[in-house]
């Protein structure tokens, strides 16, 4: 069964990924380094988006406490790829071995997926029995608690202040694959057992438990793994600016990635990836009108501060018209694709 | 003795605000299961009210020098008119959106909100004198209170009391706290949804447009963000209290009020700066063993 | 002229289409039992009578007003009453204010208080056990005492059309025989108009009246309920003989 | 397509383009334009724009006019470096970045990436220099440390305080380098003693628990050393006063400024140190002569001491390079780490290459009397912050 469900679906990640890699080539061509950054930092948010969706797409529990991943990645990459002489003086109270340890990026990427997983599983463990709201509240103290340990544990996060030292990684690429890696994890995650368990006790959870689905455990499994990439995402966020603090971490990202999500519909790993490309594309489109157009001779610009009123503007306008995100429950298929599967597919429920 | 007095006078204080706050999100959560995160933004917005727009450092008083009387109710009925507003405008049209979509929303709404007070006044905070005659210490039982942390626990339990015998003794009350518990049988009795709801706003604005007044004259600051951290204390009060539970609302906020100062005087001082992961550490266990919250609202089913 | 009157009501919820196209219509004081097997689209009928949940297509009629698609409170204040499956008290209520909600559509009218006491009073002598825990909250009746209860509450709106969705379900069969009792007799003391839903149609056999058997969505048959109880058509079609 | 190109180029607010121009030194300014810190950025650029529009007044810089780029950070750290990009690319020969070390290193990271000179507007951490973003890296500022130490050591001597309270706001790095400063002078001083401490937070709605517990001391400390900022600060200088503790009371140079002091009427005993005064009072009259320039040039008179540092790194920056010939970066770090007590209006500034900030400076003391505030004394510490000390 589970290689026909591939075949039929995989259009969806190979569709997205096009997309993606539609965007690394735009930034190609462009050549500019600001837009360089702002490709990566779509990218960036690609990853935390698809990685909060992982979980809260197919349990339909809504999670805050996302980005305390995150926050659990980009300090691994602090902890092991800045250079040991700079970490003994904002961080002297590592163990030697870490206080020793540099790596390159790519492999701190790897080592935050391994240490967010391995939190996830351990705050899991404790939350996922909740369901609703109080699991909602749940994830938001267990982002408030991680992000107030990280803000003051002095000799091991350097506190509050901005760790640097991290070595800046620019090219598009790895931000470009790291991404494409979430979409496809989250892909297969949705189409494999578990998730397919996760996603019938989340539209039924009655039915669900009585044909003997441990619910509890299989929203731990999408925890982790959505910890995982959330890992993955904090630390190439790291390296992707180069300094790590606890509140680049706290709400502000949880809110955004989040709105991303919900705008973009979190029924579908689709929703989730549009929901990033479309919001961001807008929120770029706003600044340069916030800087000023040339039209003809005169300059057409935004008052400063309107893009934020905008965009929070368009968002409740997205959301009154399209309840359930930009895509519905749909996912990005083939027409024919689309056919075929039509039975399984509704449409939007407005 | 006096010093023992003086902590429970402190948790008290900070236990009223938090109540103040949740009261206003479990009133809204109890008519339509909105998680209204815009409610932080009516607090700051209340304050702002006070003053003229303007991005200078100094803050042109406007509203702020009206006599006591006057400026009560004018900041009472700012907060109730915005959130009867954001009602209107945005939130009717999400009657029947799940509360994901509903909670974004008012996200998006604060967002909005925020971003309007922003560039009328810039981020700098601003400094008012808002009823200056209650910065001074009284003296009680050989505690030194500052005046005003008395009055924000009276004022809280009379508000409290007002609002008990609100939702007791008014037909308007009975109609609200059956909505709370079953918001389509109490329409199937002939009660005016819209009506509730926006008594609902009214009175959850005007509870926020009380703790403006309450932080405005306690901080002497007006600050875009004043309301965010009340609000996130509000919300864990509401859930551990029990959704729906306004009774529950009310007893979290105290509690949590008295936790956290508690922890404060507790703590050895390495321990203090990590007072709120012990906080959010004793959210996350109250969750783990009642999940419903300490006083569920019976009937209250979640729409998830 | 006939007080309720449904022609061509379809319910749908998304894809799932639960009413098919019924039509019926209920004089005033008459007694009507709609019964038939689980999911046939009874609860969805009644809700849409209700305005819960608005008709896909289709015309409802209420005294000669067109009350399709109106809001639950509106078709309340045009006096039906409907008592929703589950016996939804309002369980942090004490017992009298659950009476008192719905009396609140009359406050324009003058003299509304007075006759509300009249009609408290009245449910109480109906239902004594009611009065003697007046002040206790409705959450900790028992299943029969809360049916009594929500039975009081629709009566307490003054309605001319009480619309009751299985009154019986949980209840222990003497206690049902009371609810059914007193049910009876309120129907004949005060002309009102009952609308029935059970799932059994013996309920409706012992009653009497009219009934109607729903199925899949749709009305299969209509008459009197001791004589179409009796009648082979009825077993084969609640149990859908001979469709295949 | 390629109009779509050109204008993808222009991903953030350019305000000049991108010209490899030798006939012109352009400064990038990598600055909040809007959100939480255009507050903080903003005056300090305008006198930053003051110093440069006086250059070019007089004939430029090496015989070039300077010329100025802007890209917005948004309060962002992601959008500070795109921001600090945008600078480079608009081709700036020195880059200034948000007044915040936290704001404005990722701007500051990409102009040392990128072997360019940075300056922070006004960040006050040591780490916004050579410890943190890397050799090219300078403040216009003074160490926040410095700032505590300087109260600590003045009170001691000057108004013989001997019992201190130490109240830490958690909440930023500023913060904690007051009270840095503060605990490392301490011991310096003989018979001073520690009366107690405690911590708080920002946002926190009361503090009545920190207060609750200065109350319970034997006796009322002869002064509480206040580490904190804005917007907290008034919240808990307020709370302080309104539960009848008198002590005096030592701030960092955050919490300058007159306008706030309504919401603490009639507030005394209150000392803060500043580079120089806003309120016409400062001993040195070119400094009041900047202040009524400064008022022309933006229409409001500076409402902190924090407008001063941007006008000194302009001035610093500007003296480097005429020193060195030339724009290139190694040539002009190395004039800058040649400054020792170089005379500004703000007072001497000192670059050495261990340090690119001030661990020794000259302030005023201001004190607020009856809510009015003005300079009473003038205070250097007597010894200079060793680089160890800071960076513990």
């Amino acid at each position: 069964m589970s290689l026909s469900v591939a075949r039929r679906t995989v259009t969806t990640p190979i569709l997205l990924g096009l997309l993606l890699v539609a965007f690394a080539l735009l930034a190609l061509v462009v050549g500019s380094k600001p837009f360089n950054q702002t490709i990566i930092d779509i990218f960036l948010k690609v990853i935390f988006v698809v990685g909060l969706w992982v979980f809260i797409g197919n349990s339909g529990v809504i999670s805050f406490g996302h980005t305390a991943f995150a926050c659990l990645g980009g300090y691994i990459a602090a902890w092991t790829t800045i250079k040991p002489m700079l970490k003994g003086t904002a961080m002297p109270g590592l163990p030697d071995w870490l206080m020793g340890m540099e790596i390159p990026f790519w492999a701190s990427a790897v080592l935050a997926a391994g240490w967010a997983a391995l939190w996830a599983l351990i705050f899991g463990a404790v939350l996922m029995r909740l369901s609703g709201i109080a699991a909602s509240i749940a994830t938001f103290a267990m982002l408030a608690m991680v992000n107030s340990i990280y803000s003051n544990w002095e000799s091991v996060t350097a506190a509050t202040s901005s760790v640097v030292g991290i070595p800046i990684v620019r090219s598009i690429w790895p931000y470009l694959i790291a991404a494409l890696i979430a979409v496809f994890a989250a892909w297969a995650y949705g189409i494999s057992r578990h998730g397919l368990a996760l996603r019938a006790a989340r539209d039924e959870p009655t039915a669900a438990a009585a044909s003997g689905i441990d619910i509890p455990r299989a929203r731990l499994i999408a925890f982790v793994i959505s910890g995982a990439i959330m890992g993955m995402g904090g630390a190439l966020y790291a390296h992707s600016i180069g300094i790590v603090t606890p509140d680049t971490f706290y709400l502000g990202l949880a809110f955004i990635t989040l709105s991303m999500l919900v705008v973009g519909g979190m029924g579908s790993l689709s929703g989730a990836v549009l929901g990033v490309l479309i919001l961001s594309s807008l929120i770029q489109i706003l600044r340069w009108l916030e800087a000023g157009i040339e039209i003809g001779t005169t300059t057409f610009a935004l008052p400063g501060g309107v893009q934020e009123i905008a965009l929070g503007a368009v968002m409740i306008l997205i959301l009154m018209f399209r309840p359930a995100g930009i895509m519905g429950n749909r996912d990005l298929s083939l027409p024919r694709g689309a056919a075929s599967d039509s039975q399984g597919q509704t449409g939007p429920k407005t | 003795m006096g010093s023992l007095l003086q902590v429970i006078f402190d948790a008290a204080a900070l236990g009223s605000l938090y109540a103040l706050a949740a009261l206003g999100i479990a009133l809204i959560f109890g008519v339509m299961r909105l998680v209204n995160f815009a409610h932080g933004d009516v607090i700051a917005f209340s304050v702002f009210a006070l003053l003229w727009p303007s991005v200078d450092a100094v803050a042109v008083v406007f509203a702020g020098n009206l006599p006591w009387f006057l400026l009560i109710p004018f900041v009472l009925a700012i907060g109730a008119g915005l959130s009867v507003l954001s009602e209107i405008v945005v939130f009717r049209r999400f009657r029947r959106a799940n509360p994901a979509t509903m909670m974004i929303a008012s996200f998006a709404l604060g967002f909005v909100i925020r971003y309007f007070l922003l560039m009328l006044f810039s981020s700098r905070p601003k400094s008012i004198s808002l009823l200056p005659a209650l910065s001074q210490p009284v003296e009680i039982m050989g505690a030194r209170i500052p005046l005003l942390q008395l009055i924000t626990i009276t004022v809280t339990i009379a508000v409290l009391l007002g609002l008990i015998a609100f939702l007791r003794r008014t037909r308007f009350g009975l109609e609200m706290r059956a909505a709370a518990e079953n918001f389509t049988m109490a329409r199937m009795l002939g009660v005016r949804a819209n009506r509730v709801i926006m008594g609902a706003f009214a009175l959850s604005g005007a509870l926020a447009a009380a703790i403006a007044l309450i932080l405005g004259s306690q901080t002497g600051t007006a600050n875009i963000m004043m309301g965010a951290n009340v609000m996130l204390m509000a919300f864990i009060a509401t859930v551990i209290g029990g959704m729906g539970s306004l009774a529950g609302a009310v007893l979290a906020g105290f509690l949590l009020g008295a936790v956290a100062t508690v922890m404060q005087v507790i703590l050895p001082p390495d321990a203090r700066a990590f007072r709120d992961a012990f906080v959010y550490g004793a959210v996350i266990l109250v969750l783990i063993f009642r999940p419903q919250g300490l006083l569920s609202a019976r009937g209250t089913k979640e729409r998830v | 002229m006939s007080l309720l009157a449904l022609s061509n009501v379809s319910v749908r919820y998304g894809r799932l289409t639960a009413v098919r196209n019924v039509s019926f219509s209920m004089a005033e004081g008459e007694i009507l039992f709609i019964t038939g097997p689980n999911g046939a689209g009874k609860s969805s009928l009644l809700r849409a009578i209700a305005g819960v949940t608005p008709p896909a297509g289709g015309r409802i009629d209420f005294e000669g007003h067109d009350i399709t698609g109106r809001s639950p409170e509106d078709i309340a204040r045009l006096g039906v009453s409907m008592v929703p499956e589950g016996r939804d008290v309002f369980g942090g209520l004490t017992i009298e204010e659950n009476l008192m909600v719905g009396t609140g559509m009359h406050a324009r009218e003058r003299g509304w208080k007075a006759r509300a006491a009249t009609e408290l009073e009245a449910v109480y002598a109906t239902f004594p056990i009611l009065k003697d825990r007046r002040h206790t909250q409705a959450g900790l009746l028992s299943g029969g005492q809360q049916q009594m209860l929500v039975i009081g509450r629709a009566l307490m709106t003054h309605p001319r059309l009480v619309a009751i969705d299985e009154p019986s379900l949980g209840l222990a069969p003497n206690i049902t025989d009371q609810v059914y009792e007193r049910l009876i007799a309120l129907q004949a003391e005060r002309k009102l108009t009952l609308l029935i839903v059970e799932q059994s149609s013996t309920r409706a056999m012992m009653a009497g009246g009219r009934m109607m058997l729903m199925r899949g969505g749709e009305i299969l048959l209509d008459g009197d309920a001791r004589a179409l109880g009796q009648s082979e058509a009825m077993q084969a079609a609640y149990f859908g003989y001979g469709e295949h | 397509m390629k109009r779509l190109i050109a204008a993808l180029a222009a991903t953030t607010c350019l305000t000049a383009p991108a010209l490899a121009d030798d006939e012109k030194i352009v400064v990038g300014f990598a600055t909040a334009e809007t959100g939480f810190m255009q507050a903080y950025d903003k005056p300090a650029q305008d006198a930053a724009m003051i110093r440069i529009a006086e250059i070019n007044a007089a004939g430029g810089l090496l015989g070039k006019q300077i010329e100025v780029v802007n890209a917005d950070t948004k309060t962002d750290r992601a959008e500070g470096a795109k921001a600090g990009l945008s600078v480079i690319d608009a081709g700036a020969d020195m880059v200034v970045v948000s007044c915040d070390y936290d704001f404005g290193s990722p701007a500051a990271l990409a102009a040392e990436s990128a072997g360019l000179p940075s300056f922070f507007l006004c960040a006050e951490s040591i780490k916004a220099g050579i410890q943190g973003v890397g050799p090219n890296s300078f403040s216009a500022s003074v160490l926040a440390a410095v700032q505590g130490a300087t109260m600590a050591e003045w009170a001691y001597t000057k108004k013989e305080a001997r019992t201190f309270y130490r109240l830490l706001d958690t909440w930023t790095e500023y913060n904690k380098g007051i009270c840095d400063g503060f605990d490392w002078m301490l011991p310096r001083l003989a018979d001073a003693t520690l009366a107690g401490e405690d911590t708080f937070l920002n946002e926190d709605a009361s503090i009545a628990a920190q207060i609750t517990r200065i109350k319970a001391l034997p006796e009322e400390p002869d002064a509480i050393m206040l580490c904190t900022m804005m917007p907290g600060a008034v919240s808990a200088i307020k709370q302080i006063r309104a539960a009848g503790i008198n002590s005096m009371i030592l701030n960092g140079s955050g919490v300058d400024g007159s306008y706030w002091l309504s919401a603490v009427p009639d507030l005394s005993n209150f000392f803060v140190p500043v580079q120089g005064s806003i309120y016409g009072d400062d001993p040195n009259p070119e400094v009041t002569a900047f202040n009524a320039k400064y008022k022309e040039a933006t229409g409001g008179d500076p409402s902190t001491q924090y407008v001063y540092p941007g006008y000194v790194m302009i001035d610093v920056w500007a003296k480097a390079v005429e020193r060195a010939g030339t724009v290139e970066t190694s040539a002009v770090v190395a004039e800058l780490e040649k400054m020792t007590g170089e005379p500004t209006l703000f007072g001497p500034r000192t670059f050495t290459s261990e340090i690119h900030h001030q661990n020794q400076a000259r302030y005023l003391i201001v004190e607020t009397n009856a809510g009015k505030p003005g300079v009473v004394d003038e205070w250097t510490i007597s010894e200079a912050i060793p680089v160890a000390d800071l960076m513990k």
